[in-house]
């Protein structure tokens, strides 16, 4: 299993109140993301946990498009990692914003 | 003096030969052996049919347990190497040359065996391609066949799966060839002649009924969101764009994905009618919705799909069917029609590289091209006009005169920007060159050339490969929907913006998509049995795709 | 670590010094014998036998005879079997309900005073097992005793792992390992008797100190076999209870 | 996603968390040990596997209906919904907290290939407990009514959890039993078993079968109304635990081994129960299915 975490400072905090949501499942080729709002409204971190190493640099390359996209101040967002590829990873990422905005 | 009836009597010979083996024209299944071995002459051209989907399995076992010191050193020309014995002939020494077009469960075998030089390759051509050779340089001195009965006078009805045979049957018994049939039973009166008995020297009983691969069902369970999101992009940026009406699709699961978004997510455009409304297609299970609501208004087959039979029987007016009620496919006039008939071809493949070369070769396997080069390329021969057509043609035109101006097919590439166990789909290089390297292949395995392809779909966007105007934008293009493959990461940022701003990328929002809606409820089946339901309970899948 | 195991011929000698009326037939064991003052109904499988359809009902029919009696007998489930039969057959005619019909049986049996004990002697595995020694009030074992949930060698099939590796680490990892002291660290197995000591006073303590409540998660805690399981349900129970 | 929809949501194919969701009343439920508090497997690390922060079921209480209801949703993608030691133990102490909190019921969503073989021991153990669990619960006058639908079937030791239920609801997809298919070929052959002909492992186990013979007490179809609908009804019937129950049990299995134990597949035991075309019967729509199952005594009883 490898670890993974990214910080980043975001421009806005992630609209909406809600505290927490879980999206997805870990299954082969899918993963599952846990959202809290604990930290601070300007800073996201996004922790992973993946039983495949060795794609550090795509996690890393999603992550920041992600942050860039949803802009998602405020959130400690956790993954543990079924072997999900890129785009799946992406899609969950705004599923789940979007469920932390609703 | 010239004797012009060489190759007549040596086929009347071989006749002679078999028919110790036969009662009349019938031989028993337990004779196939004995009748071969009578039959072939060393360093024959044999084609054994069998491609993606039927099978003369019967004949193939047969044939591999010929005696090698009889039976050697035959020339294969077939559509596919598909089965285990159609590689064991070529272990014994039975076989040694092959000219052929798919191979996809023996694809590793087939690389292992070329490498190890048991098998003297001609060429891996495409459908048609090996079908023309039939008829200058491969005709066949013998050819195994398949079909569903014959009476005893050789009358042949192959069902609903005709594919190849009329093809090998033409080459092979008007140029003084020996056509052997394997049936799954002799009946006093087929329910249509497909094959004139005239065509047919040999029927043999087979033990079993021949084998048919499902290879065109997709199960709507396995259905991701990234697929129906490829899917929806595919019809709203491509299909709608264009106004395609004739088409082909591949058999992944990106185009079944289309099939099912038609009643649903093309409904919600009010695309009916507009576009998808004839095919060149296998009766592709996941079609019946799309059918079924009024979509598709008629298909020509390949071949058919084991459990459609009796749907395409109530189907008439979509289907090319019989006087006996079931299907009548034909693999080289689908083909055919693939390539001229229609203005758009869409499938997978697994290799892109930077310019837009496809292939579905990769190190170790040697998976063959089947049919879809001769649909994703653009017919030169083509003279009819169409509004897609020539709308590809204006986008791809950059110089020259526009009264001159000629159509171009539309060619999409349809793919997830990694496959399986993480696999990028875009490379910098095709294995296929590697593997040609290897095993020595002159002509590189490529399925779809970069200059026949017009478009790239992927989850990140779609590329417009014909509003490229040099070299720096196709890259561009297709780094930029690369996603986060190693070709992807490695793209040109601003770049790629200038592209998008040309409309040569557009993304899921330029096109008025918003990804999360790619949702599995959008598909108008998510089951099997979903399928079933459609079909009025005509449609009767093989067990192992129920779960019921 | 390989003891001989001990036979039910010897266990039933020495539980009834004098004499007993349990039989075995098909691998299936009921019957009685004299103890304590009153009498120990014997129920059980034997040589290693598969639980099918037929066993169970067999069995589970001699447990709901015991409860109609009424008379508060102990029941001693004695078992050396093998898994569930694994047949297409015994699925089709509801293999799992007649397995889950002999656990209830056992657990009515102790809901109306017959003290259930387990004595595991040989092997047992997975369905079988839950069916029958798990479903006991207190389940002991002799040494020698196999039980496992499914052997290494199918562990490695399934999870696609070597068998080595696996081997490896079931020497540090209790709770996937086969065998009894996984299982007793587990909380499954309540106690290993002694095949040296007669078995009746053994038997009979341990029904003077049946647990009140099921107790065998604590056990798994307190020898290391499952850590957190104790913790984890009691955690949940008391989130629901403080609602 | 719109939110939950319970007519349109396909049982097979939802979540554990959708399906509670779209189950209970919307916003009833409550999570015990959720998945932000990390309770996850210890032992699955040791194994280079990836952890679910549920580990792999769902459990709490909500409102059925207006009925306070306990529920535990097992979420057959992870691991198979495979009994691990933390999966196990979150439903037993469900189980546990029922009986002194009696609930209108307790719901069972099960959805699980049986014991996880890398905490085995922990998850055989877990079953035994559940199973003391529901047995204590139902006496205490809880109906535990198990709900099944979902892909990874149930199977193992969570067909035995199933058999202890007071009441099954099934769909067409569900499938019940110990052994599994691919179990039964590898240690008996494919001549015992051929698990790819999946047409018959669903004739063998599949949800209609189960509920023809009576090993499930409602047959559903693939939506979460549908299985909500049946739950109602279930909780609303359930059997007592009893002597009586068993004893009437132990009859009612004893006769089905009598009338069928010949039998060599499940269309002979549908002719014998007097299914007119038994080979009809998988193809049959739920409606067609539901009249089917009324015309026959077998299938609808309290001996469980």
């Amino acid at each position: 299993m490898e670890s993974l975490t990214f910080r980043h400072t975001t421009k806005t905090p992630l609209a909406g109140s809600k505290p927490q949501a879980i999206t997805g499942v870990v299954a082969s080729g899918n993963l599952e993301i846990l959202l809290e709002r604990v930290l601070p409204p300007d800073t996201c971190e996004v922790a992973i946990e993946t039983p495949v190493s060795g794609y550090g640099q795509v996690w890393e390359a999603v992550v920041a498009d992600f942050v860039a996209r949803a802009q998602p101040g405020g959130l400690r967002i956790s993954i543990n990692d079924g072997g999900a590829r890129p785009d799946t990873v992406s899609l969950r990422l705004l599923q789940g914003a979007r469920l932390m905005e609703a | 003096m010239a004797d012009w009836r060489g190759e007549r009597k040596a086929r009347d010979a071989r006749i002679e030969a078999g028919r110790a083996h036969a009662q009349g024209k019938v031989v028993p299944a337990g004779e196939a052996t004995a009748l071969l071995d009578a039959v072939l002459k060393p360093g024959d051209r044999v084609c054994l049919e069998g491609d993606n989907q039927k099978q003369a399995d019967c004949l193939a076992r047969a044939l591999s347990q010929c005696d090698p010191a009889r039976v050697h050193g035959l020339h294969m020309v077939q559509s596919g190497i598909v089965l285990p014995e159609h590689l064991d002939v070529f272990e014994t020494g039975i076989a040694e040359r092959l000219d052929y077009s798919y191979s996809g469960p023996q694809g590793a075998r087939v690389a292992k065996m070329l490498y190890g030089g048991q098998i003297k390759l001609g060429a891996v051509h495409t459908y048609l391609e090996l079908f023309a050779r039939y008829f200058i340089d491969l005709t066949p001195h013998v050819a195994l066949i398949a079909g569903v009965s014959a009476d005893r006078e050789g009358n042949l009805y192959t069902g609903p799966n005709t594919e190849d045979t009329p093809t090998i049957v033409e080459a092979t018994h008007f140029k003084n060839g020996v056509v052997i049939a394997q049936v799954n039973e002799i009946v006093d009166k087929v329910p249509r002649v497909d094959i004139p008995g005239d065509r047919i020297d040999f029927v043999v009983e087979a033990d079993t009924p021949f084998f048919v691969e499902p290879l065109f069902t997709r199960d709507p369970a396995a259905m991701t969101e990234t697929q129906i999101l490829i899917a929806m992009m595919a019809i709203k940026g491509i299909y709608a764009e264009y106004g395609v009406r004739r088409l082909n699709h591949g058999i992944g699961f990106g185009t079944a994905a289309i099939e099912l978004l038609l009643p649903t997510y093309g409904e919600k455009l009010g695309l009916k009618g507009e576009i998808a409304t004839h095919f060149a297609l296998n009766p592709h299970p996941t079609l019946i919705p799309a059918i079924e609501s009024g979509w598709v208004r008629q298909v020509h087959c390949f071949g058919s799909e084991v459990g459609m039979d009796r749907y395409i029987r109530e189907r008439p007016d979509v289907f090319f069917t019989g006087a006996d009620g079931s299907l009548r496919s034909n693999r080289a006039l689908c083909q055919t029609a693939g390539l001229y008939a229609c203005d758009m071809f869409i499938g997978a493949t697994l290799q892109i590289d930077l310019m837009g070369h496809s292939s579905t070769v990769t190190q170790s396997r040697v998976a063959g091209f089947g049919g879809a080069p001769n649909m994703g390329s653009d017919p030169h021969g083509r003279r009819h006009p169409s509004d897609p057509w020539m709308k590809a043609g204006r986008e791809g035109q950059v110089v020259g005169d526009p009264a001159l101006m000629r159509g171009r097919k539309l060619v999409v590439q349809m793919v997830e920007t990694f496959g399986e166990k993480l696999v990028p789909t875009f490379v910098e290089r095709l294995d296929a060159l590697e593997l040609a390297k290897k095993i020595g292949l002159e002509l590189a395995p490529v399925m779809i050339y970069a200059d026949d392809v017009t478009h790239i779909v992927t989850e990140e966007g779609i590329a417009n490969l014909l509003l490229c105007r040099d070299a720096d934008d196709r890259e561009q293009a297709i780094r930029g929907v690369a996603g986060y493959t190693e070709v992807g990461r490695g793209r040109d940022r601003a770049k790629v913006e200038e592209l998008r701003a040309r409309g040569i990328i557009r993304r899921p929002e330029d096109l008025g998509i918003e990804p999360l809606d790619a949702d599995r409820s959008l598909l108008a089946a998510r089951s099997i049995k979903d399928l079933v339901h459609w079909s009025g309970g005509l449609y009767e899948p093989p067990a192992r795709f129920r779960n019921w | 670590m390989t003891r001989a195991k001990t036979t039910l011929a010897e266990i039933l000698a020495s539980l009834f010094p004098g004499g007993h009326a349990v039989t075995v037939a098909n691998g299936l064991i009921a019957g009685d014998g004299p103890f304590e003052g009153g009498r120990l109904r014997v129920i059980g499988i034997d040589g290693d036998t598969p639980l099918g359809i037929e066993g169970a009902l067999a069995l589970a029919g001699h447990v709901l005879d015991a409860v109609r009696s009424g008379d508060r007998a102990p029941i001693l489930v004695a078992v050396d079997s093998d898994s569930q039969r694994m047949s297409r057959r015994d699925e089709l005619l509801g293999l799992n309900e007649c397995l889950a019909h002999l656990a209830k049986a056992l657990l009515l049996a102790d809901r109306h005073g017959h003290p259930t004990v387990g004595l595991l002697y040989g092997h047992s595995a997975a369905g079988a097992f839950i069916a029958t020694a798990l479903a006991t009030r207190v389940l002991a074992a002799l040494p020698g005793a196999n039980p496992s949930v499914m052997d290494l060698p199918s562990v490695a099939r399934v999870t696609k792992l070597p068998l080595d590796k696996l081997q490896e680490m079931a020497k540090s990892t209790q709770v996937f390992a086969p065998g009894l002291d996984n299982m007793r660290a587990a909380g499954a197995v309540h106690a290993v008797l002694d095949p040296a000591a007669p078995l009746g006073p053994q038997i009979r303590d341990l029904i003077a100190t049946l647990p009140e409540r099921d107790g065998r998660d604590r056990l798994g805690r307190e020898r290391g076999g499952r850590p957190v399981a104790e913790e984890i349900a009691a955690t949940v129970a008391g989130q629901l209870r403080g609602r | 996603m719109a939110g939950p929809d319970r007519d349109r949501l396909s049982w097979y194919e939802a979540s554990a968390r959708q399906r509670l969701d779209a189950l209970l009343d919307p916003g009833s439920f409550t999570e015990a040990l959720g998945p932000a508090e990390r309770r996850m497997s210890p032992h699955l690390p040791l194994f280079d596997l990836p952890r679910a922060f549920d580990d792999g079921i769902v459990v709490g209480a909500g409102v059925l209906d207006g009925k306070a209801v306990f529920v535990a949703a097992q979420e057959g993608r992870f691991m198979g919904g495979a009994f691990g030691e933390v999966h196990g133990a979150k439903l037993v102490g469900l189980l546990r907290a029922a009986v002194a909190a009696k609930p209108a019921a307790v719901l069972l969503l099960l959805d699980t290939g049986g014991v996880r073989l890398q905490e085995a021991n922990a998850g055989e153990t877990a079953i035994a407990e559940a199973m003391r669990a529901i047995v204590e619960a139902r006496a205490a006058g809880v109906p535990v009514v198990g709900l099944i639908g979902g892909r990874a079937g149930c199977f193992g030791g969570g067909g035995l959890i199933a058999g202890t239920c007071s009441r099954l609801a099934v769909s067409e997809g569900g499938r019940i039993s110990v052994s599994g298919p691919e179990v039964i070929e590898t240690n008996k052959g494919a001549e015992e078993f051929d698990s790819r002909d999946r047409a018959l492992v669903w004739r063998t186990m599949g949800g209609k079968h189960r509920r023809l013979i009576g090993g499930a007490d409602a047959f559903c179809a693939d939506t979460v109304a549908a299985f909500r609908e049946a739950a109602l009804r279930l909780i609303a019937d359930a059997p007592a635990f009893d002597l009586d129950t068993l004893v009437a049990e132990q009859d009612r299995l004893q006769a089905r081994l009598d009338r069928f134990g010949d039998c060599r597949d499940a269309t002979d035991i549908w002719a014998r129960l007097g299914v007119n075309d038994p080979d009809a019967v998988p193809a049959m729509d739920t409606p067609a299915f539901e009249e089917t199952v009324a015309h026959l005594r077998e299938a609808t009883h309290d001996a469980r």
